[in-house]
């Protein structure tokens, strides 16, 4: 039997080996850029960090609670003083350690997830707790994926109807569970004031990065550092990641890019650190991303959090609906709004096409995508879906097409 | 900010309503919110009396509508009209004294962190129709005086047995006179009954919903029957809306139009009050505007969203819609 | 017009499969050759324009420009212009056609290209397929090999077939199993490759789609020579398909007649 | 007036006098102009009708009090014969209380008929005028002088009434309250200076029918002197009372009991079980 281990562990130790010199290579691209600035070295630290999870929890210095999709309120973690890890993860060397116990064709993200979950497994304490919102149906296998313990692992069922009472009203009984699931785990109370402070203090986040996309709007930023910013979020403690994010603001106006070619607008599936590897050609192929509804970057902040009053149901309430309404995810049922923000920055802004990126194996975003072709085209608006995954074989292929859609 | 203004008209049309016929300020008997002429010293009368009423309203023999009075009470509904066209729902959300005073008990909620009862949307949806029984007694029982011979002491149906500003108003004016259960026959006793027992009901409605009563104000139907030529426009951009629910949530009146119309612009409901609470709470550039002609009065945005929602740099409670 | 008449460019097309040079004068392909692809590719091409002049017996400053195009235009430096081979073909298609050009479908080595244009050439809509290779000229070269017939004989040999056997697997590594296993029935070869050339059709149909093909529909590269597959693929889709003379240059003498027309952004 | 008049008989025999005579509201019509027009009749309770002589021996005066103080003197009303009973019509411009005093006598009868009436006169502009200016009443007439007061002029029952008699009191043999002629059974007592406080009770019909309707009670004083019998009759035109029957209290429990009895069902029922 040690032998099994003995090779397991020596897979382990070179998968991590090819992690590391994923997220170094990639790093350096960034670094590479001839835009980069010191302001930015903040947040590719930043986005160094899912690797070494005591590192992050040593930063954090709270408990650290690993989530998957971003529909759990993260003002919830905040004011229990826990901090929620984004398991997210774009590394395709994590992909190979858990590649054996899952089909070729499957949402790589996953695979690079449970990867690196085996990665840290390994070598660091296990996370006290893990917050799973029942999105598409691979999240939901995650706790079996994994076999991690069930009593760690708290699901959010997350009603797929969103604009029905029961919906609405069921999602703010998840939030209510969320609360005594941590309260539980954790033994921390969640008391009013604390929580609407949480809410100021992400608000003040959501404004700073109004300001961001504005710029980013107005082709002054280029799409990968936006896509940088955001992926580094809840990677460090929410205020000085505000406080850096507001540095960063004023280098963008000091210092603006030219926005280069035709604006495009990026939707579909997530796209993570380290592998920018659409957006980078996009730019290549000469078109610049003036926005996007990815979850992973515009998406995570898509409303406002405005509660209507100040009392602990109406806070959590404001939450619950700011979370479950204004998230386009295509696994809910009723999702016509996706097309508006598309349409909406169409109208007020100079973006000429819309770019699909699929993720080979994400069959949530593929479907959607053709019922919004559909949508766009009839519009009038050029459409070009991206189906790849993290390997970089296929380039030369969607570098050309860019080029030509770039054309269009 | 536009809630801060809000506040400010309320209460100064508050204090000009109630008290200003002391100091000769009186702004006519066709008044499009419940300024209630049972105030002693009242700033203006609600239309809804001169409606009912027997001098000038339908209580009127149709003889006499060819007379002097007649032509009063035509006089009365242009007037009404006129100002209904001009400042449209304005009226209710900006200054209707018994409006501010349910405001009142909301922010005494608010203040004390009470939870606002929820109405279901179905119970809610139950609820749009009252207001339309309500204006149909309002008019059929005058008529039923003037020509069916009904008794008179059931003129002014529904300010004596139904409004609950008739009770509460006065009480701003010192008199506890429309407290008071009326002995003198069966009719004003059951009338008294009914008005003092709805006013007790009312106002622990107001102080747990917001704006409970003007759910089955009839004053709303009059005035959304102007909507089309009435200048005001509420518009809704349906391409850029998020879907994000915060109009629904902060609408005092539970509307949910605003946030499922996905197809035309209009978004002026029945119910709707313009406190264009949903229009500073929507974090999406432009696509809530009230409209007054060709003038936008104020449109939604999110660096609005931002100042309204932010407390500055101190911490503590949210800064909320107070 | 006749400033067109002198004005001598080069279009070169640097394909995954073949390397194309085409030399256009007055809008008309003057000179075209093409070789497999070899590892220096720029010296390839350089050679083959000299070689191209001196066919023509022009010299080589009468060359106002080149245009490069295909999965190698990064390749070549101090080109005239590069040109991406999607609006490369469909300019190509346009001005061969005369305009009359809708929709053109290119196989070439590693890709299919189902492509819609306008009357002026300008691209609409394009479609490609995504990683797999299935259904282009490498497939056919890897049937070749267990055939052991030439590429070039396919069009014949499979044109004069009868009845096509049926082939299911579009993926070059299965269809050669099954190729193997036929071969072993002692299938005719004829059939066999007729059959592969309904499985291709098949696969382009189902990329192409019924929906928005637009009349006039042509067929380029490499895989066009062979009529075999042209009938097939006619078959498929129950559209009749125009093939041009010179269906492998279509890309670089859109390239090379690129150079008469500004950039469009 | 349609109403059955009792009949004046046609000599002058004192036998034949009406006992009872009193002032009675006809109707009221409102002019052009804005201003009222009410219309007073005399009314008596004997069976002989109250018959209009050749030379009416009544005198009418009047006086309007309107919103902005006193009128000085009293003015005399022209008083008509019209139906054979005597009749006399008040213009009035603006809101203004009436005093109508009529004075005759009938073989040794004197009488006195007084009311006081509130008119509503909705005139655009102007005072009314003043048919013929009079001073004061005649000296020594028996008459009663009703204390004014903000209250008064809308008179209701349940309302109390301060009378003073002028003449002597001394001789006043009775006091008594009539409706519609027939004289009800209570009796009040003149006090020696004069001073009476009468207090209408409560009608029920009164109570049951429209709040302006109107129930004309005639206070009568009959005082014997020097042979001759003075007869002073004031009509109190009363309405159903205004706040008599309001009970706040009952108000404001049934009030404080609902808002109690809504707090409970909607902290019980309405607002939903949440997890907290």
């Amino acid at each position: 039997m040690d032998d099994n281990n003995k090779r397991r562990a020596r897979l382990r130790s070179r998968v991590r080996q090819e992690v590391q010199t994923e997220y170094e290579s990639a790093r350096r691209l960034m670094e590479a850029r001839d835009d980069y600035d010191p302001v930015w070295a903040y947040f590719l630290d930043l986005l160094m960090r899912p690797m070494d999870r005591n590192g992050l929890q040593a930063a954090v210095g709270r408990p650290v609670v690993e989530h998957l999709c971003n529909q759990a309120p993260y003002e919830l973690f905040h004011a229990m003083g826990v901090h929620p890890l984004r398991m997210a993860s774009g590394c395709f060397a994590a992909g190979r350690l858990s590649a054996g116990d899952f089909p070729v064709l499957m949402c790589p993200m996953l695979k690079a997830i449970v990867g690196m979950q085996r990665l840290r497994e390994s070598s660091q304490t296990a996370p006290s707790a893990r917050v799973v919102p029942t999105t598409c149906d691979w999240v939901v296998q995650y706790q079996q994926m994994t076999d991690a313990d069930p009593e760690q692992t708290f699901f959010m069922e997350l009603p797929h109807l969103r604009e029905s009472e029961r919906g609405q009203q069921r999602w703010l009984e998840q939030a209510y569970e969320l609360v005594r699931f941590l309260e539980s785990r954790m033994g921390v109370k969640l008391k009013r004031k604390a929580l609407a402070s949480s809410v100021q203090i992400f608000m003040r986040a959501w404004q700073a990065i109004g300001r961001l996309i504005e710029q980013r709007r107005a082709g002054r930023l280029p799409a990968v550092w936006f896509m940088a910013v955001a992926n580094s979020f809840m990677l460090d403690p929410i205020e000085p990641w505000t406080e850096q994010l507001q540095r960063v603001l004023g280098h963008v106006d000091a210092h603006p890019s030219q926005a280069a070619g035709k604006g495009v607008f990026l939707a579909g599936s997530p796209i993570l650190f380290p592998n920018f590897k659409l957006p980078l050609l996009i730019e290549a192929a000469g078109m610049t991303v003036l926005g996007d509804d990815l979850c992973t970057s515009e998406r995570i902040w898509p409303g406002a959090v405005c509660p209507e009053e100040n009392s602990f149901h109406g806070l959590l309430r404001a939450l619950a609906e700011r979370y479950h309404m204004a998230c386009i995810c295509p696994t809910f049922a009723d999702n016509e709004r996706r097309i508006n923000t598309i349409l909406g920055v169409l109208q007020r802004y100079p973006v000429r096409g819309v770019v699909h990126h699929v993720l080979k194996g994400c069959h949530p975003f593929d479907i959607d995508s053709f019922r919004l072709e559909r949508q766009l085209k009839s519009a009038g608006i050029p459409f070009l879906r991206i189906e790849t995954d993290y390997v970089e074989e296929d380039n030369r292929n969607i570098a050309t097409r860019l080029e030509a859609f770039a054309e269009i | 900010m536009v809630f801060k203004l809000r506040l400010i008209v309320q209460h100064l049309f508050f204090v000009l309503l109630t008290y200003g016929g002391r100091f000769g300020f009186h702004m006519g008997f066709a008044l499009p919110c419940f300024s209630c002429p049972f105030v002693m010293g009242c700033g203006g009368s609600c239309y809804l009396l001169s409606l009912q009423g027997n001098w000038w309203g339908l209580q009127m023999a149709l003889a006499n509508w060819g007379t002097v009075m007649g032509l009063q009470a035509l006089y009365y509904l242009g007037l009404f009209v006129l100002l209904t066209l001009a400042l449209n729902k304005f009226w209710c959300g900006w200054i209707c004294p018994f409006g501010t005073l349910q405001d009142w008990f909301t922010y005494l909620r608010r203040r004390l962190g009470i939870r606002e009862a929820q109405l279901s949307w179905s119970a809610r949806d139950r609820l749009k129709p009252v207001k339309y029984i309500l204006l149909a007694y309002m008019i059929v029982v005058p008529l039923l005086i003037a020509h069916a011979g009904l008794h008179y002491d059931f003129h002014l149906p529904f300010c004596r047995s139904i409004c609950p500003a008739k009770p509460l108003m006065p009480l701003f004016a010192g008199s506890t006179r429309h407290l008071a259960l009326d002995f003198t026959n069966t009719v004003t006793l059951v009338f008294s009954i009914l008005s003092v027992a709805i006013a007790g009901g009312m106002l622990v409605g107001m102080f747990f919903k917001e704006r409970f009563f003007c759910l089955f104000c009839p004053m709303l139907v009059l005035i959304h029957l102007l909507r089309k030529i009435s200048p005001v426009r509420f518009e809704k951009e349906v391409g850029a809306c998020l879907g994000c629910g915060n109009c629904r949530r902060n609408c005092p009146m539970d509307i949910r139009d605003v946030h499922e119309q996905k197809t035309d612009k209009a978004v002026l409901s029945e119910d709707c009050m313009l406190c264009m609470t949903c229009t500073e709470s929507c974090p999406a550039d432009g696509v809530l505007s009230v409209r007054f002609f060709k003038w936008r009065l104020f449109s939604s945005s999110r660096d609005y969203v931002a100042r309204r929602f932010i407390k500055p740099h101190k911490a503590g409670s949210v800064k909320v819609k107070v | 017009m006749t400033k067109d008449e002198f004005v001598l460019t080069a279009g070169i097309d640097l394909g995954s499969t073949a390397i194309k040079v085409v030399l256009v004068q007055g809008g008309r392909m003057a000179w075209q050759k093409a070789v497999p692809t070899a590892p220096g590719q720029a010296g390839i091409a350089q050679k083959l324009i000299g070689e191209g002049l001196a066919a023509l017996g022009q010299t080589s400053d009468r060359l106002t420009a080149t245009a490069v195009t295909g999965y190698g235009k990064g390749l070549i430096h101090g080109a005239g212009r590069v040109i991406d081979e999607v609006s490369a073909n469909a300019l190509g298609i346009c001005r061969l056609s005369d305009g009359r050009a809708r929709t053109v479908i290119n196989i070439g080595g590693q890709d299919v290209k189902v492509i819609r244009l306008s009357a002026t050439g300008k691209l609409i809509d394009f479609k490609m397929n995504d990683k797999c290779a299935a259904g282009t000229g490498r497939f056919f070269e890897a049937a070749g090999r267990i055939l052991d017939t030439p590429v070039e004989r396919f069009g014949p040999m499979g044109e004069a077939a009868v009845d096509p056997v049926h082939i299911n697997n579009t993926c070059a590594v299965f269809a050669e199993s099954e190729i193997v296993s036929l071969m072993a029935a002692g299938v005719a070869t004829e059939r066999i490759i007729q059959g592969l050339h309904h499985s291709v059709a098949r696969r382009v149909a189902s990329l192409a789609g019924h929906r928005d093909l637009e009349d006039d529909i042509y067929l380029d590269g490499g895989a066009a020579n062979n009529r075999g597959l042209v009938a097939a693929i006619e078959d498929e889709l129950c559209r009749d398909l125009h093939v041009l003379s010179h269906p492998q240059f279509t890309v670089a003498f859109g390239a090379a007649s690129a150079m008469e027309r500004p950039p469009t952004y | 007036m349609a109403s059955a008049v009792s009949s004046w008989a046609a000599d002058l025999v004192s036998g034949d006098c009406p006992d009872v005579v009193w002032i009675t509201c006809g109707e009221q019509s409102r002019r052009t102009d804005g201003s009222i027009t009410q219309h007073y009749w005399l009314r008596s309770n004997s069976e002989n009708r109250l018959q209009c002589f050749p030379d009416l021996q009544w005198e009418a005066y009047y006086r309007l009090t309107d919103g902005d103080g006193l009128e000085e003197g009293y003015s005399r009303a022209p008083l008509t014969c019209s139906g054979g009973v005597p009749h006399l019509e008040i213009n009035c411009r603006t809101n203004a209380r009436l005093e109508l005093t009529l004075v005759g006598h009938c073989g040794g009868k004197h009488y006195t008929a007084q009311l006081q009436h509130a008119l509503f006169g909705k005139a655009s502009a102007g005072k009314h005028a003043p048919s013929e200016r009079f001073g004061e009443l005649p000296a020594g007439l028996r008459r009663w002088n009703l204390k004014p007061s903000r209250r008064n002029t809308y008179q209701q029952t349940g309302d109390t009434y301060h009378f003073i008699y002028h003449g002597n009191a001394g001789s006043v043999e009775s006091v008594s309250v009539l409706e519609k002629g027939r004289r009800l059974p209570e009796d009040l007592s003149l006090a020696r200076d004069g001073n009476l406080v009468y207090t209408p009770a409560h009608d029920p019909h009164l109570d049951r029918s429209s709040p302006y309707e109107v129930k004309e009670t005639v206070l009568l004083a009959r005082e014997a002197a020097e042979g001759r019998e003075y007869l002073t009759t004031f009509t109190l035109l009363l309405h159903r009372s205004y706040s008599a029957h309001l009970k706040r209290l009952h108000g404001c429990l049934l009030f404080a009991g609902m808002a109690v009895l809504a707090a409970g069902f909607t902290v019980i029922f309405k607002r939903r079980p949440w997890y907290r």
